[in-house]
């Protein structure tokens, strides 16, 4: 017999925070996306529309490696099987990063932003089919024995109680660590520094003798790390199918919104837009019939961006002449 | 500037059309001579919605091999071809242009985007298309719909038998007074489909319909089942179709909102919705289009022998027998027997044209002998159309996933007539209207 | 020509307090200085002192916090480009500013904007009155190329012509606004003698013919004592020294600048 | 040798502005126009024009309109999907609402609508930059499919929420075979490549490129950012409403919001990009080898005996990797393979 709650009516204040909570915790998974972008941007100017397509690419490589390689070395043990899989996948996403660096980008530097921007286009087609040729087209399942339901909180505070869900708080808790855990990697690390420092001027960074190759193929692993994650909350949540690349779009008001190239900016634009879009959907969605959230992370967006045209935390851009 | 362009175009086309002649050709002349009927497949094995299109294809296509192996249609070999569609309109009706030109007897979208768009050109090509359990309710009607056939039921019928079912829950119709019924659909044509039915049914058992849109492909519902707990309804009807269902499911459970107060439309209660959420799915209810999954029905232990057993099956053994895949099958059979009418009246052991096959659409008389002989005892029921009514029936059941699989829990219910039958006519004349074109007159049916 | 004449001529341009910051950062504190009808003005100054932002406050490019431009006797507090445009001042720019996509032609051709008066629909269906248009300006245009001597390069697309040139359809550009005053930020940089001497060939005839005021931002201190009627010196943002070119050559704070406090 | 313009001398500058400047190319024009006009219709067979000459003609149209606003102006959009609906459903709204309307009337209204939404959504364009820009523009992409989706006026009450439009009739012309369906929309692209050719040849045009290549010199020299970009918006966006009515009206005759998705926006910068910016002959080429290349690729793969699943995995890599390759062989695009060839044929057999 399934689990049954007990709803209490809500005060409207519970039922408030209840989807402030929501929507924090949808935008912490924003955020976790919009770092992906973010991080590429940074270093290597291009806005990497594939991060969708890697999500997507990485989950599928999970989900099936955790089913075949108990096969291939016969053994039930669940927990190993998801490490090991989690350890392929992850050296997949490094090789399809070092490949895209040879094969595209390595080819393109110089190219205007939109070119680049249609070239990660083309590797999000190509993703696309090379991953579901290769790990099939159906809905798989990333079991990593997250708790499925539901607890209430303050439940003296207010009446029924504020609802939360164990698997988002959880997924919420890994996201988050992730993402102190690469902002920390940029602010402190050798190989942080070197990236900002790319980030900054390609050429002034050349001449110190940072090898740019070698730092975008870093930068596109640590983005198809962060993808792989991403691609694990949601697949174990969702379950892994094509829809997965469809979290891109998710997280493209977020990065104008924090601004291409801050990383803090990623953070609390994914929380702004979570919240907004929540908050907006269950308040006045009913009023316009629904379905509005959407356009309405979008539109937040762009007024944020009428405001400050360079995201919350971008550079400013003068015109010099 | 039209220079660049034509060079361009004319050598590319003038390619892409030696190709698809090349391969159309041949079966075009091969379906002339040698005795064969061909049947378009548009399929969808990739994209967002693959996972329902998959099963749907093989049990399809299994048919066809499987009918083949009975000798064809009285002796009429069936030949087939499928066309990848994505799900998307416009490749959809790539496919259509490229398959039609094969003598295609009838088409099957499994798509009601698609759908729309054939709805408007198979009058002029002359190609029955059959949409069995989607596509436009109001294209029940033949008079207005000459070449449209949502076999066994619409979604007007389908939400009228959940509300059926519901009242029965609540011991009677009446019983609805007052209740909250929460519809959580698919932001598209394909689920709004219902909305009509359901708000002339709370008009007429005075239950709250409340309207909760999901932006396909459906993946995120987060603020959906907030609403749903704000407004606790006291049932949701789910009119989903690929990974938006068990995304659905999945909310339900995070937000703890009782499954067994879930009902989805035929199209969200197959195996792929509710397998990866496994036992949390339980008490999960969805309705049958007749059938439900039916491992142990005589035409599927058939189909293993004859097509599986051969080594010709198309997907997995295991699948064959499903809910989708048994759609699947079932869609390939009325297709192949509306042929097999045709041939009652032009000549047994004759290849059909689409016109011909038509009026065997339009003349179907499956009885339940008719129906056991193919092997569908306790799949389906007895179909019958007509010149006004092209659907045949509207029978539907409501099956609850047990945690391991599909089970039946309650008994037939049909739409009721007095409400849909003026709904599809009204709908009929608008579309009739817009359309500026005439209703049929009777000898018109003759033909 | 008689510098002092030209001197006397009427102020048509009169900068007054001028002062603009970007956020902390001082680019101009207190800039005051006039313009003659006629004459040749010469704005120098080290790297940074704040030149060019000059030429953008004039133009409307920037805004600055404080001060006012005089024009013909008008008062602004800041210019928009296009009024600034449409009074009179044309431009040419330190760092190339061409239109890169377009040919020779076409980039002078967008200087006439202002003066083309045909509508959106006339254009698109290029009706009898925007074809006229069309021709009458290409004719004046083509005045320009003879006088510049780029006819040969009429139709190339202006990214790849040779830096001198570039310069040259610069000034183009600008003197296809029939200019009153016209506002030259370093017209000779990175230009062997050859180029400066027919750059300064060009500045002088267009001074001469058209009797264009000339405001000039040059580096080459020769030809700016050559040729300018009066000079405005600039050292980080302030104003320094201002009056003939023999007056500022003589400035003790101009030589500090320039030489360092060395001597 | 053939391909030579000597001793065509211009006597006066109307000659030296007219489109085609070398007098081979006005033949060859007029002899293609002559294929497509009259020898096309009379041979191509259905599956040519329903499939591929339709399609292509009208999504030309769309990336011809598109080509305007990114390639001529320089702001990128991806909102051409949503504005394509605005032209389909605009034009739908008019036919329906308005007895007795000819059709093109409703399809020109259908873009005026479009420069309408377009021109507001254009309005951020005057502070938001490139990818900034880009990214805002998904915001009209996403608010038109909903609100056809969501306001049940603008389909006519449709139970369903799409809508399909009665047989098409120009003035007693009744469009309804694939011919006649092919000839009015090569009509529409060969009066809108002729309009853009001319708009962008003339000052507005010249507005619109120097505010591409420099904004703050085009300001200087009495260029307002405002009219410019706000120009091409609307002109932009009235091309593409056209398109979307066709695309609607002509190709699909009766359709949902989704055929106006997001893809559709991607598709488009996609056949820009490929085929050229700033180039209308790239439109076409960027058109052709979108609408076309998938379709061979997918015939090829099935005609090779791949099962279609399989088949469409290939299809989009290969799709995918040929745009990369294409982006890196030629960043610039077809249409600038084409005029280098041309350049060649020019000098061809003398080396220089």
């Amino acid at each position: 017999m399934s689990f049954v709650p007990t709803w209490e009516r809500q005060t409207d204040m519970g039922f408030f925070l209840e989807t402030l909570i929501g929507g924090l915790m949808s935008g912490i998974l924003y955020s976790l996306v919009a770092l992906g972008f973010v991080l590429i941007y940074k270093a290597s100017g291009v806005f990497n529309f594939a991060q969708g397509a890697m999500v997507l690419f990485s989950a599928l490589a999970m989900a099936r490696l955790a089913e075949w390689i108990p096969h291939w070395f016969g053994f039930q043990n669940l927990v190993l099987a998801n490490i090991l899989a989690f350890i392929g996948a992850l050296m997949i996403m490094v090789v399809v990063a070092w490949l895209i660096e040879k094969l595209v980008l390595g080819r393109l530097v110089n190219q205007e932003g939109i070119t680049l921007l249609m070239a990660t286009l083309g590797i999000t087609y190509f993703l696309d089919g090379f991953g579901q040729l290769l790990f099939g087209a159906e809905i798989y399942k990333i079991d990593v024995g997250m708790p499925k339901e539901p607890i209430f909180l303050l439940e003296h505070m207010f009446q029924g109680g504020i609802l939360v869900n164990q698997e988002d708080l959880a997924a919420t808790v890994v996201a988050a660590a992730l993402v102190a855990g690469l902002a920390m990697f940029f602010q402190y690390t050798v190989t942080g520094r070197a990236l900002r420092a790319v980030a900054d001027d390609h050429q002034a960074a050349q001449s110190i003798g940072i090898p740019l190759d070698r730092i975008w193929v870093i930068v596109w692993s640590v983005a198809g790390f962060v993808a792989l994650v991403a691609g694990v909350i949601w697949g174990s949540k969702l379950g892994v199918q094509f829809s997965l690349s469809l979290i891109a779009l998710k997280a493209l008001p977020v990065v104008i919104l924090g601004g291409l190239t801050s990383v803090p900016g990623a953070i609390i634009g994914g929380l702004l837009i979570g919240v907004g879009e929540k908050l907006s959907e269950v308040f006045i969605g009913p009023m316009l019939g629904g379905g509005i959230e959407i356009w309405f992370a979008y539109v937040l967006a762009l007024f944020f961006l009428l405001i400050r045209p360079q995201g919350l935390f971008g550079e400013k851009i003068i015109d010099r002449v | 500037m039209k220079k660049p362009m034509n060079t361009f175009t004319m050598a590319a086309t003038l390619a892409g059309l030696a190709l698809s002649m090349s391969l159309s050709g041949a079966a075009a002349a091969a379906a002339a001579d040698a005795k064969e009927q061909f049947f378009p497949v548009l399929s969808y094995r990739t994209g967002a919605y693959a996972p329902n299109g998959i099963p749907f294809a093989n049990g399809y296509v299994d048919y066809l091999k499987y009918v083949n192996t009975k000798g064809g249609i009285n002796g009429v070999k069936v030949t087939y071809e499928e066309c990848e569609t994505g799900y998307a309109t416009d490749k959809g009706v790539e496919c259509y242009e490229r398959l039609k030109g094969k003598n295609a007897t009838v088409f099957q979208s499994l798509s009601t985007g698609i759908t729309f768009a054939l709805t408007e050109k198979v009058p002029n090509d002359k190609i029955p298309l059959i949409t069995a359990g989607y596509g436009r309710s109001e294209s029940a009607d033949g008079m207005v719909f000459k070449w449209n056939f949502p076999l066994t039921g619409t979604y007007w019928d389908a939400a009228d038998v959940l509300i059926q079912h519901l009242g029965k829950k609540e011991g009677g119709l009446d019983k609805l007074a007052g209740k909250k019924v929460a519809l959580v659909y698919h932001d598209s044509p394909f689920g709004k489909e219902p909305i009509p039915l359901l708000q002339e049914r709370s008009k007429l058992n005075g239950f709250e319909l409340i309207l909760l849109p999901v932006a396909p492909p459906g993946v995120e519902q987060k603020s959906t089942w907030l609403q749903v707990r704000q407004s606790r309804p006291d049932y949701v009807l789910l009119w989903g179709w690929g990974v938006m269902n068990s995304t659905a499911i999945k909310e339900a459970v995070a937000t703890g909102y009782p499954r067994e107060k879930m009902y989805g439309v035929w199209w969200a209660g197959a195996e792929p919705d509710v397998k990866d959420v496994g036992d949390a799915a339980k008490g999960y209810n969805a309705l049958a289009l007749q059938h439900g999954a039916e491992p142990d029905a005589k035409i599927v232990k058939d189909i293993l022998r004859d097509v599986h057993g051969k080594g010709q099956g198309t997907g997995a053994p295991e699948e064959v027998g499903q809910v989708l895949y048994m759609r699947g099958l079932s869609a390939a059979m009325l297709a192949v027997e509306g042929v097999k009418r045709a041939q009652e009246r032009f000549g047994k052991g004759k290849v059909m044209t689409g016109e011909q096959a038509r009026w065997g659409y339009e003349n179907l008389a499956l009885d339940q002998k008719k129906l056991d002989a193919l092997g569908f005892a306790g799949v389906m029921r007895p179909i019958s159309t007509s010149c006004a009514d092209h659907r045949g029936a509207g029978w539907a059941r409501v099956h609850t996933w047990s945690g391991k699989k599909w089970e039946f829990t309650s008994d037939w219910y049909e739409a009721s007539e007095m409400i849909i039958k003026p709904m599809v006519k009204a709908a009929a004349d608008k579309y009739a209207a817009e359309k500026k074109i005439e209703r049929r007159s009777p000898q018109d049916c003759q033909s | 020509m008689s510098l002092g004449a030209r001197s006397q001529g009427e102020v048509i341009l009169d900068v007054r307090n001028i002062s603009l910051s970007f956020g902390g950062v001082k680019a101009l504190t207190d800039i005051s200085f006039d313009i003659r009808n006629q004459e040749i003005r010469s704005i120098i100054g080290p790297n940074g002192a704040g030149k060019s932002s000059m030429l953008n406050c004039i133009n409307g490019v920037y805004t600055p916090q404080q001060g006012s431009i005089t024009f013909r006797g008008q008062t602004f507090a800041h210019m928009n480009p296009r009024r600034v445009a449409e009074m009179g001042v044309a431009r040419t720019f330190q760092n190339l500013a061409l239109f890169r996509g377009m040919n020779v032609i076409e980039n002078l051709m967008a200087g006439r904007n202002l003066k083309m008066r045909s509508n959106l629909f006339q254009q698109a269906l290029n009706i009898g009155f925007a074809r006229r248009e069309e021709v009458e300006h290409r004719r004046f245009v083509e005045g320009i190329i003879d006088f510049l001597e780029i006819q040969p390069y009429r139709k190339m697309a202006v990214g790849k012509l040779p830096y001198g040139l570039q310069k040259r359809v610069d000034l183009g550009r600008a003197l296809a606004m029939e200019p009153q005053v016209l506002l030259l930020d370093e017209p000779m940089a990175g230009m062997n003698v050859e180029e400066k001497q027919d750059m300064c060939r060009f500045i002088l005839d267009v001074n001469d013919q058209f009797g264009t005021t000339i405001v000039l931002i040059e580096h080459d201190m020769g030809v700016v004592m050559d040729i300018s009627d009066r000079v405005v010196v600039l050292d980080y943002g302030k104003k320094i020294g201002d009056g003939t070119p023999d007056e500022v050559r003589e400035n003790p704070d101009v030589i500090r600048a320039y030489l360092g406090t060395s001597n | 040798m053939f391909y030579r313009e000597n001793g065509q001398f211009k006597t006066s500058y109307a000659a030296d502005q007219q489109i085609f400047p070398v007098m081979q190319d006005r033949l060859a024009v007029l002899g293609l126009l002559v294929l497509a006009f009259v020898a096309v219709p009379a041979l191509a067979p259905e599956y040519l024009f329903r499939a591929i000459l339709i399609p292509f003609l009208i999504l030309s149209l769309a990336a011809l309109g598109l080509n305007v606003l990114v390639g001529y102006c320089g702001q990128i959009s991806l909102g051409t999907g949503g504005l394509m609906a605005v032209g389909a459903y605009g034009a739908y709204n008019i036919l329906v609402r308005i007895d007795g309307v000819p059709l093109i009337v409703a399809l020109l209204m259908g873009g005026v609508f479009a420069a309408l939404v377009g021109v507001l959504f254009g309005i951020p364009s005057l502070r938001i930059r490139g990818l900034y820009l880009a990214v805002a523009t998904l915001a009209a992409q996403f608010f038109c499919d909903w609100s056809f989706l969501r306001i049940k006026w603008l389909t006519n009450y449709s139970s369903s929420g799409s809508v399909s439009v009665a047989g098409l009739n120009v003035f007693g012309w009744s469009v309804d075979t694939p011919a006649e369906k092919y000839l009015l929309c090569l009509l529409l692209v060969c009066l809108f490549a002729l309009i853009t050719k001319n708009l962008i040849r003339g000052h507005i045009g010249r507005e619109w490129m120097a505010i591409r290549d420099m904004d703050v010199a085009a300001a200087v020299i009495g260029i307002r950012p405002v009219y410019a970009k706000l120009s091409a918006f609307a002109v932009s966006s009235f091309i593409i409403g056209v398109a979307g009515a066709l695309w609607g009206f002509v190709f699909l005759g009766s359709w949902e919001p989704a055929a106006f998705n997001i893809d559709r926006s991607f598709q488009l910068l996609f056949m820009i990009i490929i085929g050229g910016l700033g180039s209308v002959m790239g439109s076409f080429f960027g058109a052709a080898f979108i609408v076309v290349l998938p379709i061979l690729l997918d015939q090829g793969a099935v005609a090779l005996g791949f099962d279609t699943a399989i088949a469409s995995h290939l299809t989009l890599m290969i799709f995918g990797s040929l745009i990369v390759f294409f982006l890196i062989a030629e960043p610039h695009g077809l249409a600038r393979l084409w005029a280098v060839g041309k350049e060649k044929l020019r000098l061809w057999p003398f080396p220089h």
